[in-house]
C-alpha cells in the first residue's frame, strides 16, 4: 500500500450508518427520556382521575405544585451534580443546617429582616457549605458519594450538637408572610380557599437559572464535559477544581434556598426536617431521565421526575389506598417506572 | 536540528530548508514513573511547516513525550521552549493557548457530548483563557465545527453535529478527534496513532489534511506504527528506543528495514510468514449466517490448521460477523457447525464451551481488567476448570497456568501478581491471547490483534499465531492491516455491505490488488 | 510486597481501632476494658456488620451497584417468619422446631427478596440505586401490611432467643454468626471462581462479558447473597429483640454505607475486602459505645463519624504521597487520582 | 456508700421540646435527692434500634437504674431482661405491654385518653359528620391506641363517620399538612381531625387555616401548648391534650429510687407530683407493676398560656 496511499479519493466518507426508518422513532425516544416521564405522569393522572374524579380540580394541582417546590429545588441541585458525574447526599443536611441556623439567628438579632435578604443569606451560606464539599471532593480525589456521606454526617452533627435541636413555631414575620403569599387565590364551590403559593416562583426561577447555566454558559458545558469523563476533560484544559467547586456550590446554593422556602412554607423551623429524603430526590432525578453514571440529564426532565414522585406521594388517599398499603404501592410504582425506563434504554 | 547527546551514534542529515522557524524545543526532558524511567533526556526541535514522524516500539516513550508537550503530564526534569520562552511544565490549557493541538491515542473525546461540541468547544475555552464564567456561543461552535468537519470530508448537517459521540462508529470518532485538532488555528498538531482504526480511504484523506496543514506552516508530529504510511507522507523521522532518541532525519533517507532496525535493534522484514501447511479436516462450517441488517448470507469453511483472514471497510459487517462467531453478538439466522456438529452461540460462554476463543478488538475496554493481576487476567475464562477442593480455586494451578502462559508467549514481566496495566501494549495483547489459549481452543478469532502494537511485538505475535496454526488450531484473523493479512493468512474473505464479496487465496496475492478490491465501489459478481 | 505492615488501608483501620480503645480506656479510667462491655458490643455489631457486607458485595459488583433494601428485607424476613413459623410449630411445645422454621422461612424470604433485586437489575435492567430504593419501600410496605406497622413479638423459644442473647466460650452468638458469615464471604471472594469473577465484573463489565462471564447470573447471585445476608441479620434482630417490626433500624442504611466506604470498598466496583470491613465496623461500634459510655451526645457521634470518614479519605490521599517521598528520592508525578483512596495497587483480592 | 447512685433516663429521641421538658424533671429529681445522680440520654434518630443500642451500652456500664421511655416496648424486652439480671433496676414509661420491667409508669390509660380527646372533638362537631385520624407512625403503639380509643368512642354517635383512618404523618408537620390537605380535597365535607403525634395538630392546623376553615373544621389532638399556640389563637386547632413530661420524668426517677431503696409502690400511693397523687397499681404483663396516674391536661385557647412548655 505504498504508492496507492497517495491516491486521492474525493468521495465523502460515510461517517455514520444511515438512521434506519424503522428504528428512528426509538432513537428519537432514546434521546428524550423525559417523554417517558411525561407519559407516566399522564397515566397516573388518568388512573387516579378515573378512581376519584375529584382529582381533576385546580386546587389539587396547586397542592401538588406546592409539594414540588422544595423537592424540585433539591432535585435541580442533584441534577447538576449528577450531570458532572458525581452524586451528592449532603444537600438535605446543608438545607437543614442553613435554614435552622439562619432562622434562629434572625429571630434573635434581626426579626424584621426582609425575605429577600433571608433568601440571599440562605443561598450564600448553602453555597459556602457546598464549596467545602467541592473542595473536599477535589482535594481528596475520592468519589463524591463517599465525601458527601462524610459531610452529611458532619453538617447534621454540627447542627444538632452546636446549633440546636428544638423546633420553634414563631418564625420571623417576613418568612411567615412569604409562606402565606399567594400568586393566585380563589374559593372552590365548597367554600375552601385554594392557593397557589408564591414560593413556587423560587422554583421557577431556579429552574430557569439552572437551564441557562447548563445550556448557555461555558461552565454548564464544562459540567457535562467532566461528567462525560473527568480525565479527558482535564486533558482538554478544563479546570476541574473550578467545575467541582461550582457544581457543589450550586447544589448548596439551591439547598440553602430550599431551606428558607421550607421554613417559610411550613412556618416552623425544625432541625430534624428534610434529612432522610435524599434518596427520594435522587430517584426523582433518575426518573427524570438523568443517568446515575453522569454526563446527562435535563432541567425539564428533572422537573417532570419531581412531579411524578410528588404525584404518586400525594394521590394515594384520593385513590383510596389504605395507609398500610401506601408504601407497597409507592415501591411497586418506582419499580414499574424504573423498568419502563430500562426498557426504553434497551430499545 | 538538534541531535540527542546519546551514546548511540545518531546519523547526521542535512539541515531543513530555510523559511522554516523553530516553533518548539524539548530540552533534556526526563520522565520517571514509579519504577520506570520512560524518557531519558530527550532533545527535540520542531519547526513550523514540517511533518515529524515519531517512531519507536511500544513503550519507548512516544505517548509520554506527547503528553508532556501537550501539558497532560509534567516532565520530571528538563524544559520545553516555545517561541523562545522556556516552560518547566505546561498545563493543557497553556499548550492549547500556544497553539498545540493534540489527537490523543485514546482520542479523548467526551462520549456524552455531541460532535459539534467535541470539535469546537476547546476553541471557546482557549478564547476565554480557560475562564468558564462565560456565555457559551453556540453559533460560533457550529461554525467552527462545520469548517473543521468539512476539511475531513465528514458530514456537516445539523443532525450529524448533534449526534452524541458515543453513538458513532470508532472510525468516525477518530476523524472527529482529528477534526478537533484542526478546528482552530493550530501551530502544531500532534497525532498519536490517528490511523489505527481508519480504513485506507480515510487514511488517504488524512494525508491530504496533514499536507494542507504543513502548507499553512503548521508543524505536525505524527505517531504511527504503520511505517508505510509514514514513508508515504514524507517529512522527518524521529526514532525513539527505550526513552532515548536514537535517530532523526528525512524519512525518505531511511528504508523500512532501516527504521525497524533503529527502533528495535533487530532486522525485520515484511516477508510472508505463512508456508501453507497441508489442509486439515473441516473444522468450522458457517452457512447463511446473518444478523439484522448488519450482515447476511455469510458462509465459509475453516479447516484445521488454517488461518483465515476477514477484512473489509468499517461498516462492511466484518466486526459483527466476528462477534457472531464468538457468541458476543449472537447471529439471528443461519447455521454454525463445529467439527460437523451444529452448535448455537448465544453468549461468549457458549463460545468458550465449544472451544472458540475471541480476542476482542479494543483490548482496553473489551479485553483487560486493568488493575487486576496478570494472573487473574489469564485465568478468567477457565476459572471453573481450576477448581480444587470444596469448589475453591486451586491457587497453585492458577499460578502455574499464568506462569506457563507468560513463558510461552514471552510476556515481559517479573511476576504475575502485577496489575496488567503495568505492562506495555504489546505485552497486554499477549496476556489477552494467553487467556484464550488457556481454554484449549479449537478455533481462535483474533480481532485486530496488533492494533497499536509496534513492529517488534507484532512479529512476536505473528509467530505465536503461526505456531498455533501449526498445532492444528483454526485461526480467524479479522484485520484491516492488509500486510498483516497477507503475511499470515491462507485465505482472505473480503466483506462489503454485509456480505462476503470475495474469497482470495492469499498465496501470491499482491497487496495492491487486495487494496484495490477493498476500496473499489464496483459490485463484485456474486460468488458461485 | 504483600507484607501486612505495608497494607496502608488495613493499617489505618487497625490503628483507628487501637486509638479509640486506648482513648476510651483512659477516659473511662479502665471501665471500658470490661468483658461484659466487649460482649455487649459484640452483640450489637453483627446486625450492622451483616448489612454492611450486603452493601459491600453489591458495590463490588460494579455497574453503580448498591443495595439499599437490606434493612427493609431483614425486617420483612423477620416479620414473615414470625407470622408463619408459629403455625408450623408451636414455640412453647417444640422450641427447636420453631426456631428451625423461623430461620428457614426468614432465610428463604431474604433469598427471594435478594433474587427479586437481582432479577430486576440484571434482567429488567433497572439502575441498582433505583431498584433497591423501590424494593426497600416495597419490602417495608409489605411488612407494614402484615403487621399493621406495630411490632410483633416472636414466640418465646429458647433456641431462638439463644441465637440473639447467649454466648459460646464467652463470645456472643450473633458475633460468632457474623464472623462465620464474614469468613465465608471473604473466602468466597478470595478463593472461589465466583469471587474472582465478581471482582472482574466490577472492574470492567464489558470485558467480563467478552470473557464469558455472565453478568446477569453474577448479579442475580450477588444480590441474592445480599438478601441472604440481610435475612441472617433479620434473624439476629428478631432473636435479640424478641420481636420484629417493619421500621426497626431505619437509621441503619446510612451507617451500613458508612461502614462500607470506610472499609475502602470502591463505589464504582471491583474492589473491597472483608477484613477491612470488619475493622471498619468495629471502629464505628467502638466509637459509638465509647461516646455512650462517656455520656457524649449522640449528635456529636454523627459529627465524629463524618470527620473520621473524611480523615480516612485524606489519609488515603495524602499519606500515599508522603510515603512515596520517603521511599524514593524521585518526585512522584503520577496523577494521584488514578489510584482510588486507600487502595494499594497490588492488592486486588479481598 | 461513697459512690452516688446512678439513674439514667433513656428517651425516644433526644433534643426535642417534649424530652427537653422531661429532662427538667429528671434533673430536678437529681438535684433534690441526695446520693443520686440523674441524667437523660437518647438517640439522634427516632429508631427503635438506636434506642436499644443505648440501653445495651448502659447495661454494660452497670448503672444503678434505667428509666426508659420505650420507642417500641417489645424491642427492648431482652435487653431489659439482661439489665435486671445484672441487678439494674428498670422503670419504663409509655409501655404498659412491657414484660421485662419492674415498674411501668403511665400518665393515664391510653384508650381512655384517646376517647377523651375524641369526646371533645365530637362535642365540637355536634356529634355528627365525617372525621379522620392521623398517627405519627403506625409502629407507635400508644399513638395507635389513642386513635383506636377515639374511634371506639365515636361509635357512640351514629352520625359520626370515620373516613380513611390512621394516616401516617411520619412525625413530620409537613407530611401531616399534606395528608390533611389531601383529606380535605377528597372529603370537602370533612368536619373533624384527631391528631396523635404532637406535630400532627401543627400540620393539620396549617392546612385548615389555609383553606379558611377555622371554626368549620374541628381539630383536636396531642400537642404542646408552646408549639400549638399559634393555631389555638387562630382557632384552627380547637384544643390539645398532653401530660407534663417533666412530671413523668420526676415520677420515673422517683420510682427508680424507690426500687433501689427496696421500697414498693402500692395502690393509691402518692408519688408527690400532681396527677400522680393517687396512682392505681396493677400487675403488668410481666413480673412488674403498672402504675397509672390521672395526669392528662386538656387545654384550649383560653387556658393554654398557663403551661409554659
Ligand atoms: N501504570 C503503570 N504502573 C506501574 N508501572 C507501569 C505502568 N505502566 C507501565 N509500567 C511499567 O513499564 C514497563 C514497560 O511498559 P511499557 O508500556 O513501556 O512497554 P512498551 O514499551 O510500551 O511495550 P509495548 O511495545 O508492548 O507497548 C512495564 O513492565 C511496567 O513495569
Ligand atoms: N502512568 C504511568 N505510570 C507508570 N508508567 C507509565 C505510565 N504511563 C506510561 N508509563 C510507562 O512509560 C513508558 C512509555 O510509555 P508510552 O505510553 O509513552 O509508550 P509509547 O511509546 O506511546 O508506546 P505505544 O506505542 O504502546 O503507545 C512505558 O514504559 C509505560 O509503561
Ligand atoms: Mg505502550
Ligand atoms: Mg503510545
Amino acid at each position: 500500500m505504498t504508492a496507492s496511499t497517495m491516491q486521492a479519493h474525493t468521495t465523502a466518507v460515510p461517517a455514520a450508518p444511515e438512521p434506519r426508518a424503522r428504528t428512528s422513532w426509538r432513537h428519537w425516544l432514546a434521546q428524550r427520556p423525559s417523554v417517558f416521564t411525561l407519559a407516566l405522569i399522564v397515566l397516573v393522572s388518568l388512573v387516579v382521575g378515573v378512581i376519584n374524579p375529584s382529582f381533576f380540580q385546580l386546587p389539587v394541582l396547586f397542592d401538588i405544585v406546592r409539594a414540588c417546590t422544595v423537592l424540585g429545588l433539591f432535585a435541580l441541585g442533584v441534577l447538576i451534580v449528577l450531570a458532572a458525574g458525581g452524586i451528592d447526599v449532603s444537600f438535605a443536611a446543608i438545607a437543614a443546617l442553613t435554614m435552622y441556623s439562619i432562622t434562629k439567628l434572625v429571630l434573635n438579632y434581626f426579626p424584621e429582616a426582609p425575605i429577600a435578604l433571608l433568601l440571599v443569606a440562605g443561598a450564600v451560606s448553602g453555597a459556602l457549605l457546598g464549596v467545602l464539599n467541592g473542595l473536599l471532593v477535589h482535594w481528596l480525589k475520592a468519589p463524591s458519594l463517599i465525601v458527601t456521606i462524610g459531610t452529611q454526617y458532619l453538617y447534621r452533627g454540627i447542627l444538632l450538637t452546636f446549633v440546636g435541636t428544638v423546633f420553634f413555631m414563631n418564625v420571623p414575620q417576613p418568612m411567615d408572610a412569604f409562606g402565606k403569599l399567594a400568586l393566585w387565590r380563589f374559593d372552590t364551590p365548597q367554600g375552601l380557599h385554594a392557593v397557589l403559593p408564591a414560593t413556587v416562583l423560587v422554583l421557577a426561577g431556579a429552574a430557569v437559572l439552572t437551564w441557562w447555566l447548563l445550556n448557555r454558559t461555558l461552565i454548564g458545558r464544562a459540567v457535562y464535559a467532566i461528567g462525560g469523563s473527568l480525565a479527558i476533560a482535564e486533558r482538554l484544559g478544563y479546570n476541574l477544581r473550578t467545575v467541582h467547586v461550582f457544581v457543589f456550590a450550586y447544589a448548596g446554593f439551591l439547598s440553602g434556598l430550599a431551606g428558607i422556602v421550607h421554613v417559610s412554607s411550613t412556618r416552623l423551623a425544625n432541625p430534624f426536617d428534610l434529612v432522610g429524603n435524599e434518596l427520594d430526590v435522587i430517584a426523582a432525578v433518575i426518573l427524570g431521565g438523568a443517568r446515575i453514571t453522569g454526563g446527562s440529564g435535563t432541567v425539564g426532565g428533572t422537573l417532570l421526575g419531581v412531579v411524578l414522585v410528588t404525584l404518586i406521594n400525594n394521590v394515594l388517599i384520593l385513590a383510596g389506598v389504605p395507609s398500610t398499603w401506601q408504601k407497597v404501592i409507592i415501591g411497586a410504582f418506582i419499580l414499574v417506572a424504573g423498568a419502563c425506563f430500562a426498557m426504553r434504554r434497551q430499545a | 536540528m538538534t541531535l540527542g547527546a546519546l551514546s548511540t551514534p545518531v546519523p547526521h542529515f542535512p539541515a531543513a530548508p530555510a523559511g522554516r522557524r523553530v516553533f518548539l524545543e524539548v530540552q533534556d526532558v526526563h520522565k520517571r514513573f514509579a519504577g520506570v524511567h520512560a524518557l531519558r533526556g530527550i532533545d527535540l526541535t520542531i519547526e513550523t511547516g514540517e511533518i515529524y514522524h515519531l517512531l519507536g516500539e511500544n513503550g519507548c516513550g512516544k505517548s509520554t513525550l506527547i503528553k508532556i508537550i501537550s501539558g497532560a503530564q509534567p516532565p520530571s526534569q528538563g524544559r520545553i521552549v516555545i517561541d523562545g520562552t522556556p516552560h518547566d511544565a505546561l498545563s493543557p490549557l497553556e499548550a492549547l493557548t500556544l497553539g498545540i493541538e493534540t489527537v490523543y491515542q485514546d482520542l479523548s473525546l467526551l462520549p456524552n457530548m455531541n460532535v459539534a461540541e467535541n470539535v469546537a468547544l476547546s476553541e471557546q475555552l482557549v478564547k476565554t483563557g480557560g475562564k468558564l464564567a462565560r456565555r457559551f456561543d453556540r453559533k460560533a461552535v457550529a461554525a467552527t465545527a462545520v469548517r473543521a468537519l468539512k476539511t475531513l470530508k465528514l458530514p456537516t448537517d445539523a443532525a450529524f453535529l448533534a449526534r452524541r459521540v458515543d453513538e458513532l462508529p470508532i472510525a468516525t470518532r477518530q476523524l472527529v478527534a482529528i477534526a478537533r485538532a484542526v478546528a482552530t488555528r493550530a501551530r502544531m498538531v500532534i497525532m498519536d496513532e490517528p490511523t489505527t482504526s481508519l480504513t485506507q480511504k480515510e487514511v488517504d484523506n488524512l494525508v491530504h489534511v496533514v499536507e494542507a496543514l504543513c502548507a499553512q506552516g503548521v508543524a505536525v508530529l505524527f505517531v504511527s506504527h504503520k511505517l508505510d504510511e509514514c514513508m508515504a507522507m514524507g517529512g522527518q523521522a524521529i526514532v525513539f528506543r527505550d526513552g532515548t532518541k536514537v535517530a532523526q532525519g528525512p524519512i525518505k533517507d531511511f528504508t523500512k528495514a532501516g527504521l525497524s532496525h533503529w527502533m528495535t535493534g533487530k532486522q525485520l522484514d515484511g516477508a510472508r510468514l505463512r508456508h501453507r501447511s497441508h489442509e486439515g479436516d473441516t473444522l468450522l462450517k458457517v452457512e447463511a449466517l446473518g444478523r439484522g441488517t448488519q450482515f447476511s448470507d455469510a458462509g465459509f469453511t475453516l479447516h484445521k490448521g488454517e488461518i483465515l483472514g476477514i477484512t473489509g471497510l468499517l461498516d462492511s459487517g466484518r466486526n459483527e460477523l466476528a462477534m457472531a462467531l464468538a457468541g458476543v453478538q449472537a447471529a439471528d439466522r443461519g447455521r454454525i457447525s463445529l467439527a460437523s456438529k451444529e452448535i448455537t452461540l448465544k453468549t461468549p460462554a457458549d463460545g468458550i464451551r465449544q472451544g472458540i476463543g475471541y480476542v476482542p478488538e479494543d483490548r482496553l475496554s473489551e479485553g483487560l481488567f486493568l488493575d487486576k493481576p496478570i494472573r487473574d487476567n489469564i485465568v478468567t475464562a477457565v476459572l471453573s476448570r481450576l477448581r480444587g477442593r470444596f469448589g475453591a480455586l486451586d491457587a497453585r494451578q492458577c499460578q502455574a497456568l499464568a506462569e506457563r502462559t507468560v513463558a510461552n508467549l514471552q510476556i515481559a514481566t517479573p511476576d504475575v501478581d502485577r496489575p496488567v496495566q503495568s505492562l506495555s501494549g504489546g505485552n497486554q495483547q499477549r496476556v489477552l491471547i494467553g487467556r484464550w489459549l488457556a481454554i484449549d481452543p479449537r478455533v481462535l478469532i483474533l480481532h485486530g490483534p496488533t492494533v497499536g502494537v509496534d513492529v517488534g511485538s507484532k512479529d512476536t505475535i505473528y509467530r505465536i499465531v503461526q505456531r498455533l496454526a501449526e498445532q492444528g488450531l483454526g485461526v480467524i484473523l479479522v484485520s484491516d492491516d492488509l500486510q498483516e493479512l497477507l503475511q499470515n493468512c491462507d485465505r482472505i474473505l473480503l466483506m462489503r455491505k454485509g456480505r462476503i464479496a470475495r474469497d482470495f487465496d492469499a498465496t501470491g496475492l499482491a497487496e495492491s490488488e487486495l487494496y484495490r478490491a477493498l476500496v473499489s465501489d464496483t459490485p463484485f459478481p456474486a460468488l458461485p | 510486597m504483600k507484607l501486612t505492615f505495608s497494607d496502608r488501608e488495613l493499617n489505618f483501620l487497625v490503628g483507628i481501632n487501637v486509638l479509640i480503645l486506648v482513648v476510651a480506656t483512659v477516659l473511662s479510667k479502665g471501665d471500658f476494658l470490661d468483658v461484659y462491655n466487649f460482649q455487649s458490643m459484640g452483640g450489637q455489631l453483627p446486625e450492622l456488620g451483616l448489612l454492611a457486607m450486603g452493601v459491600a458485595l453489591s458495590m463490588i459488583s460494579g455497574n453503580g451497584g448498591i443495595d439499599l433494601s437490606g434493612v427493609a428485607l431483614a425486617n420483612l424476613a423477620g416479620v414473615v417468619a414470625a407470622t408463619l413459623a408459629p403455625q408450623l410449630a408451636p414455640p412453647d411445645a417444640s422450641p427447636w422446631l420453631y426456631t428451625g422454621w423461623f430461620a428457614a422461612i426468614a432465610l428463604a424470604v431474604g433469598l427471594a427478596g435478594g433474587l427479586l433485586n437481582g432479577l430486576l437489575i440484571a434482567k429488567a435492567g433497572l439502575t441498582p440505586i433505583l431498584c433497591t430504593l423501590g424494593t426497600q419501600l416495597l419490602y417495608t410496605g409489605l411488612a407494614v401490611v402484615l403487621t399493621g406497622g406495630s411490632s410483633l413479638r416472636v414466640g418465646n423459644a429458647e433456641a431462638l432467643s439463644a441465637i440473639g442473647n447467649e454466648m459460646v466460650l464467652g463470645v456472643p452468638i450473633p458475633f460468632v454468626i457474623f464472623l462465620v458469615m464474614l469468613l465465608a464471604v471473604g473466602w468466597l471472594l478470595r478463593q472461589s471462581p465466583f469471587g474472582i469473577r465478581l471482582y472482574l465484573l466490577g472492574t470492567n463489565a464489558k470485558a467480563a462479558r467478552y470473557a464469558g462471564i455472565s453478568q446477569a447470573r453474577m448479579l442475580i447471585a450477588t444480590y441474592a447473597l445480599c438478601g441472604f445476608l440481610a435475612a441472617v441479620a433479620g434473624v439476629i434482630i428478631a432473636a435479640r429483640t424478641a420481636s420484629v417490626k417493619s421500621d426497626y433500624g431505619n437509621s441503619y442504611l446510612l451507617i451500613a454505607i458508612l461502614i462500607t466506604v470506610m472499609a475502602g470498598v470502591r463505589p464504582q466496583g471491583g474492589y473491597g475486602r472483608m477484613v477491612c470491613l470488619f475493622f471498619s465496623a468495629v471502629a464505628l461500634q467502638l466509637l459509638s459505645s465509647t461516646f455512650n459510655l462517656l455520656g457524649i451526645s449522640n449528635f456529636f457521634r454523627d459529627c465524629a463519624w463524618g470527620l473520621l470518614l473524611l480523615f480516612f479519605l485524606a489519609y488515603g490521599r495524602f499519606g500515599l504521597q508522603d510515603l512515596r517521598v520517603f521511599l524514593s528520592t524521585t518526585r512522584s508525578s503520577a496523577p494521584p487520582h488514578q489510584l482510588p483512596p486507600g487502595v494499594t495497587q497490588r492488592n486486588p483480592e479481598g | 456508700q461513697g459512690k452516688p447512685q446512678d439513674i439514667v433516663t433513656v428517651v425516644k429521641i433526644t433534643g426535642i421540646s417534649w424530652f427537653n421538658r422531661m429532662e427538667v424533671g429528671v434533673k430536678e429529681f437529681g438535684a433534690s435527692t441526695p446520693g443520686v445522680t440523674t441524667r437523660q440520654i437518647g438517640p439522634a434518630q427516632s429508631d427503635a434500634a438506636q434506642q436499644q443500642r443505648l440501653v445495651e451500652d448502659l447495661v454494660a456500664r452497670k448503672v444503678d437504674a434505667i428509666a426508659v421511655v420505650s420507642m417500641d416496648p417489645p424491642t427492648l424486652e431482652p435487653v431489659l431482661k439482661r439489665a435486671m439480671e445484672r441487678g439494674i433496676k428498670v422503670v419504663t414509661h409509655e409501655a404498659d405491654n412491657q414484660k421485662n420491667t419492674m415498674v411501668d409508669i403511665e400518665a393515664f390509660d391510653n384508650t381512655a385518653y384517646g376517647a377523651r380527646i375524641n369526646e371533645r372533638l365530637a362535642a365540637c362537631m355536634g356529634q355528627q359528620g365525617k372525621w379522620t385520624s392521623l398517627v405519627g407512625s403506625l409502629g407507635s403503639q400508644s399513638q395507635v391506641q389513642w386513635a383506636d380509643g377515639g374511634a371506639s368512642n365515636a361509635k357512640k354517635y351514629p352520625k359520626m363517620t370515620l373516613v380513611d383512618a390512621k394516616n401516617e404523618s411520619l412525625n413530620d408537620a409537613e407530611k401531616a399538612y399534606g395528608k390533611a390537605k389531601e383529606m380535605l380535597r377528597k372529603h370537602p365535607d370533612l368536619k373533624g381531625f384527631q391528631g396523635s403525634s404532637s406535630l400532627d395538630v401543627l400540620g393539620i392546623g396549617r392546612a385548615v387555616e389555609e383553606a379558611g376553615l377555622q371554626g368549620k373544621v374541628c381539630v383536636f389532638g396531642t400537642g404542646l401548648p408552646s408549639e400549638a399556640a399559634k393555631f389555638l389563637e387562630s382557632g384552627a386547632v380547637g384544643g390539645i391534650a398532653f401530660w407534663d413530661p417533666k412530671d413523668a420524668g420526676l415520677v420515673m426517677n422517683r420510682a427508680a429510687k424507690m426500687l433501689i431503696d427496696g421500697k414498693t409502690i402500692t395502690d393509691g400511693a402518692d408519688m408527690g407530683v400532681p396527677g400522680y397523687n393517687k396512682v392505681s397499681v396493677k400487675k403488668g404483663p410481666g413480673a412488674g407493676i403498672v402504675v397509672t396516674g390521672q395526669a392528662w391536661v386538656e387545654v384550649d385557647k383560653q387556658n393554654y398560656k398557663k403551661y409554659a412548655f
